[in-house]
């Protein structure tokens, strides 16, 4: 999976959450539960639905690398090799 | 008989000054039937009668002051105010009331009898009704239940010839009225309802009999209203001749002329009973006048029973 | 003297005219004489004398006039020695006897009772109508044209007596209530849900009314409910700190070990801690209805939720105090995905025994919730903040939540309340009995 | 047939019936039973088979078919001092009787002033359902409900038909009860040793919490089969089997319309001015602001009950009607 498929993955998964957010207007590089106003179970799901889509494992102590978008498509591109 | 006589006439004016109100029907003329037939009874016995019961209630030895104030309406009338001229009540005397029903005290008569009959007790039911009575299916029914079970009723029919505006001859096919008793096998005689001693001669014997277990017994008495049927009555079915005629034999005056004839009764006597019954007429209407009212709060008192449930 | 007054003859009888006389001034009359005729609209009648004595004067010549009963007819003049009876006094014509109304006479202009009755029914004063009728009288016709504004003004709602009452008593406006009884009938059922489900709205036909409608409807059900709480609930605060690092720290640990799928939220925990707490004061779980409180044996947690268009509901975990903590996991989430997809059931809007709000997300660090009727309580945690605290008297940096309740005075005291705090700061404290 | 253990008896309704007059004639000999073809026949309906035999002529008396007459006889007789049982026939042949029922049992001791009792118990059979015609199909209770001064009872279990009679024999009042003519063969259990029960009040049969089927007499089982037929759609029927409608209980009425917001009355007789429109009153009167919806009544047709089978029924109170009217209002 490359960087554009895992970018468009995440967007995807983001917009059954958040239907109204524009990935155009998202800042790649800060928190998304602030920019987004996503909360806890917000964020699970987000997490959830991209393990469901990609089959990727995303365990406890890597949960932090998800907070902004680029640290999310990095994670994906190494693994989902 | 001089009670009745001047008590009603008594009511007739009370009436007209808007007293009494309602319905009111004089027995003027027939006293001779209620006080014959009421010396032949005892005061165990039961009398049912009908809403031209005046005469028969005093007869039967109700005290006028409860009758007058009945008629009143007052709480201290007999049945309270609530029954009037027509539904005058004394257990007391087993006086089981007036019936405005033409022929509705009928079926009554026959069960007091016989409860009498199943509780094995020497007791007569007399049973008062007008000749108008006799097309009522309830008459015949009664009859012949009383004949079927042998009751110890006395059936005491007053014709006086009217029922209502009717004569007897446009309402029944068979007049004599003995003979509608004589088809339930039951003994009937005519009897003179003007002349008290013949009245209280028949009606004795007929009590014995039936007192005695001898089944019921059917009297007809010939007799005559002098006033109206009410008090609201033209009476244009009748002329004021036969009325007249029928006068000249008031039983009161029968029985005056029989009684100075015998020597029993003499002048001053008799005008001793005139103020002495009328005063107790003034008496009793001085007492219903001092009558109150039944309190508004007590109407649905005795709808059911207070006591014994 | 004696006065002869025309008698009453008969029960319905009133009036009657004087057709001749059979006497004249002079002459002697006896008890029980005829002396005049009279005649009612029914028959000519005679009329009888009740005394002995001489007839002084005829009062009144025959005539066709009606006379009432009781007129003054003639005088007689006792004969001397005749004892004059005591007549009873006869009531003059006017002092109506007792039971003998004299009939009024009919008014003008007044409406007839059919007429009056619609306008009670309008509530149209009949005296400021002008009648268009014959001789000025009010027809219904006129009684409508002048409820004309008022049928206009009040659009009546078509609902049920009981559902009439439940409105007044809880502030719900009958017009916006979606109506499921009868032929359109707003009934109880319609008033409760809506009341109760503040500030969403149950059961509403989700497809049908776009979302604008909804959070519309919605904003107006929350405000009504609200200011009903604030109205009828004495409200009584309490707040406490508790640590939850033990908590977060075995979380963690469990979350470590399981997959994406089976990971659970601290909201979860807290969801938990609370159940069981309440089962130790359980006067902070029920309803308050009809003027008293009805404690609930189960333990139905509401959890707020907010909406993204705005809005928040708090439908209803069932039984929470039974659930395991993967299974409360996971029922929370089922909710809330739900919730924010407007899929929710009228049985979990329609009973949630106590709510929990906020649940240590972002936002403010303590929650002043109010109760939302017909419960007597609510929990609220702020958000979960690093925070100094004192152990074994070192200082230390533990994450810390800020526990908020708020009581219904009427049914408990700040007492139960504080009982209840404890009791979830000592159960969050062993994360692992939850 | 007794069942020893648990205490109880299954006896037809008639049985009952029969029992309560033996027993009542046994342990008083003021009463005794007069009415037609009560003797040697056994009763039209077989309720009073082997009495004649057991207490003879004297007290089983066979009448002339003269309902007048035997009915105000057994009105004077109870003024006599007697306290007899009067069956007559049916509802239908007591019209002949309505003269000295309504004004002689009913009013004799209010119009004498609190005189004279009149401690008579009439026994009717009532309704329809058998195909014998519109004069001999009548449900006329609600009649006699509206007469003050009498009392009207309508037993619908085999309890109150074997335990109803000796309540009402100890009144000094007149009693009218009401059994209509299809529970005869229904059989139910019977408490051992039973006791006499009121004549006052209602009985809830069945508790229920959606609405409330109000009746009595031989609709109850209609309603019961109703409810049954409401719960498997989920509708909790309360079933009140009013056993008495004068005095009516309205308290009870009251109570259970208050806690199902829901009331469908019904009644054998019609609807126009019958005992249906009396209870529907009484709820809007006192329980207006608890209806929830409007009231139903389900009744006859308004038509004299046709012979023809499948006519009758169309024109009877039916279950499914009942079941209609009750989703209708309840929803």
């Amino acid at each position: 999976m490359n960087k554009e498929e895992a970018r468009q993955t995440i967007f995807e998964v983001l917009g059954e959450i958040a239907p109204e957010v524009d990935p155009a207007t998202v800042d790649d590089s800060s928190d998304l539960t602030e920019q987004l106003d996503l909360d806890s179970m917000d964020y699970l799901n987000w997490m959830l639905g991209i393990n469901q889509a990609t089959g990727v494992e995303i365990p406890q102590r890597d949960v932090s690398r998800f907070l902004t978008i680029d640290g999310a498509v990095e994670y994906l591109v190494i693994h989902s090799g | 008989m001089l009670r009745i006589r001047r008590f009603e006439e008594r009511c007739a004016q009370l009436y007209q000054a808007e007293k009494i109100r309602g319905f009111l029907h004089l027995y003027i003329g027939e006293e001779a039937v209620a006080v014959g037939v009421m010396e032949a009874l005892r005061p165990d016995d039961a009398v049912v009668a009908t809403y031209r019961e005046h005469g028969h209630a005093l007869a039967r030895g109700m005290d006028p002051k409860l009758v007058m104030a009945e008629m009143y309406g007052k709480v201290e009338g007999c049945s309270r105010g609530r029954g009037g001229s027509m539904h005058l009540f004394d257990a007391s005397t087993r006086f089981y009331g007036g019936n405005a029903i033409v022929g509705g005290g009928l079926p009554l008569a026959v069960g007091l009898a016989l409860a009498d009959r199943l509780e094995d007790r020497k007791r007569v039911t007399a049973v008062f009704f007008g000749e108008g009575a006799v097309a009522e299916g309830e008459f015949h029914e009664s009859m012949n239940l009383a004949a079927l079970w042998h009751l110890p009723v006395l059936f005491c029919c007053e014709n006086n010839l009217y029922a209502m505006g009717t004569a007897l001859a446009r309402s029944e096919s068979q007049t004599r009225v003995t003979l509608k008793a004589a088809s339930y096998e039951m003994s009937a005689w005519e009897v003179d309802g003007m002349d008290v001693v013949a009245v209280e001669e028949a009606a004795r014997r007929a009590a014995e009999s039936v007192r005695s277990g001898g089944g019921p017994h059917f009297l007809e008495f010939r007799t005559y209203r002098f006033r109206a049927h009410s008090m609201f009555d033209p009476e244009l079915y009748r002329s004021k001749e036969e009325v007249e005629k029928w006068k000249e034999r008031d039983p009161i005056d029968l029985l005056d002329q029989r009684l100075t004839a015998d020597g029993i009764l003499t002048g001053e006597e008799r005008a001793a009973m005139e103020d002495e019954v009328a005063e107790e007429v003034e008496a009793a209407v001085a007492f219903a006048e001092a009558g109150t009212w039944e309190p508004v709060e007590e109407l649905t008192r005795f709808v059911y029973s207070e006591v014994g449930r | 003297m004696i006065d002869f007054v025309l008698p009453s003859l008969g029960a319905d009888m009133d009036v009657a005219k004087l057709n001749c006389w059979l006497v004249k001034p002079g002459d002697t009359v006896h008890k029980g004489q005829i002396i005049a005729e009279v005649e009612t609209d029914k028959a000519v009648l005679e009329v009888e004398c009740w005394d002995e004595g001489v007839v002084e004067e005829l009062v009144l010549a025959p005539g066709p006039t009606r006379l009432p009963v009781g007129t003054l007819l003639a005088r007689i003049r006792p004969l001397e020695g005749a004892q004059p009876r005591s007549s009873p006094k006869v009531p003059a014509v006017e002092e109506a006897v007792a039971g003998q109304p004299t009939r009024p006479a009919p008014r003008h202009g007044v409406p007839s009772p059919p007429v009056r009755h619609l306008a009670h029914q309008l509530g149209v004063d009949t005296a400021r109508v002008a009648g268009s009728g014959p001789a000025g009288e009010i027809t219904r016709e006129d009684v409508r044209r002048a409820a004309e504004p008022v049928i206009g003004r009040e659009q009546r709602v078509k609902a049920s007596p009981l559902a009439r009452r439940l409105a007044r008593e809880t502030g719900v406006d009958l017009g916006i209530v979606p109506a499921s009884g009868l032929a359109g009938l707003v009934t109880a059922k319609d008033v409760r849900a809506m009341e109760q489900v503040t500030p969403a709205p149950t059961d509403l036909p989700v497809e049908t009314t776009e979302p604008e409608g909804r959070s519309e409807t919605m904003r107006r059900a929350i405000a009504r409910s609200m200011a009903h709480s604030k109205r009828e609930i004495p409200h009584y605060y309490l707040a406490n700190h508790i640590d939850l690092d033990r908590a977060l720290r075995w979380l963690t640990a469990q979350n470590e070990e399981r997959p994406i799928s089976g990971r659970i939220l601290p909201a979860a925990l807290l969801l938990k801690a609370t159940a069981l707490a309440l089962r130790e004061t359980p006067d902070l779980n029920g309803h308050w209805v009809d003027d008293g409180f009805r404690p609930s044996d189960a333990v139905h947690l509401g959890v707020a939720i907010s909406l993204r268009e705005g809005g928040l509901v708090a439908p209803a975990i069932h039984d929470a105090d039974r659930l395991s903590l993967d299974e409360m996991m996971a029922s929370l989430r089922d909710l809330v995905n739900r919730a924010r997809s407007w899929r929710l059931r009228s049985s979990e809007m329609s009973d949630p025994t106590i709510t929990v709000t906020n649940l240590g997300e972002r936002g403010v660090e303590t929650a002043f919730p109010v109760i939302i009727p017909p419960q007597v309580a609510i929990v609220g945690f702020g958000r979960v903040v690093d925070m100094p605290v004192a152990i074994d008297g070192q200082p230390a940096v533990h994450p810390v939540v800020h526990a908020t309740l708020a009581g219904d005075h009427r049914v408990t005291d700040g007492h139960r309340g504080g009982l209840f705090l404890d009791a979830l700061d000592r159960l969050l404290q062993e994360p692992e009995a939850l | 047939m007794t069942d020893v253990l648990t205490q109880t008896r299954t006896i037809t309704y008639r049985e009952a019936v029969r029992e309560a007059i033996r027993e009542a004639m046994q342990q008083d000999d003021r009463v005794f039973l007069m009415g037609e073809d009560v003797g040697r026949y056994g009763g039209c309906y077989a309720v009073s088979k082997g009495l004649l035999e057991e207490f003879g002529p004297e007290r089983v008396r066979d009448t002339p078919l003269s309902e007048a007459a035997f009915v105000g006889a057994g009105i004077g007789a109870a003024l006599g001092g007697m306290r007899p049982i009067v069956e007559v026939m049916t509802v239908n042949f007591s019209l002949l009787a309505l003269d000295q029922i309504v004004n002689n049992a009913a009013l004799y001791l209010h119009m004498s002033g609190g005189q004279f009792n009149v401690p008579l118990v009439i026994r009717m059979a009532t309704g329809a359902g058998r195909q014998v015609g519109a004069q001999h199909s009548h449900s006329l209770e609600g009649w006699y409900a509206h007469i003050p001064g009498i009392r009207v009872v309508t037993p619908a279990t085999v309890e109150d038909a074997r335990w109803m009679l000796p309540t009402a024999l100890s009144d000094p009042d007149p009693v009218i009860i009401f059994e209509h003519s299809g529970l005869y063969n229904s059989e139910g259990e019977l408490p051992e040793p039973g006791a006499p029960v009121d004549i006052v009040s209602s009985r809830v049969r069945q508790a229920g919490s959606d609405v409330s089927l109000i009746t009595y007499g031989g609709s109850l089982p209609k309603a019961l089969a109703a409810a049954e037929d409401l719960a498997t759609v989920g509708v909790s029927a309360e079933v009140l089997d009013l056993r008495v409608l004068r005095p009516l209980d309205t308290e009870a009425i009251l109570a259970s319309v208050s806690a199902t917001h829901h009331a469908v009355i019904i009644d054998e007789g019609w609807k126009t001015a019958g005992i249906s429109a009396e209870i529907a009153a009484c709820i809007a009167e006192q329980a207006v602001w608890e209806l929830d919806a409007p009231i139903r009544r389900v009744c006859s047709a308004e038509v004299p009950i046709p012979y023809a089978r499948h006519m009758e029924e169309a024109a009877l109170p039916q279950v499914s009607a009942i079941v209609a009217a009750a989703r209708e209002i309840v929803g």
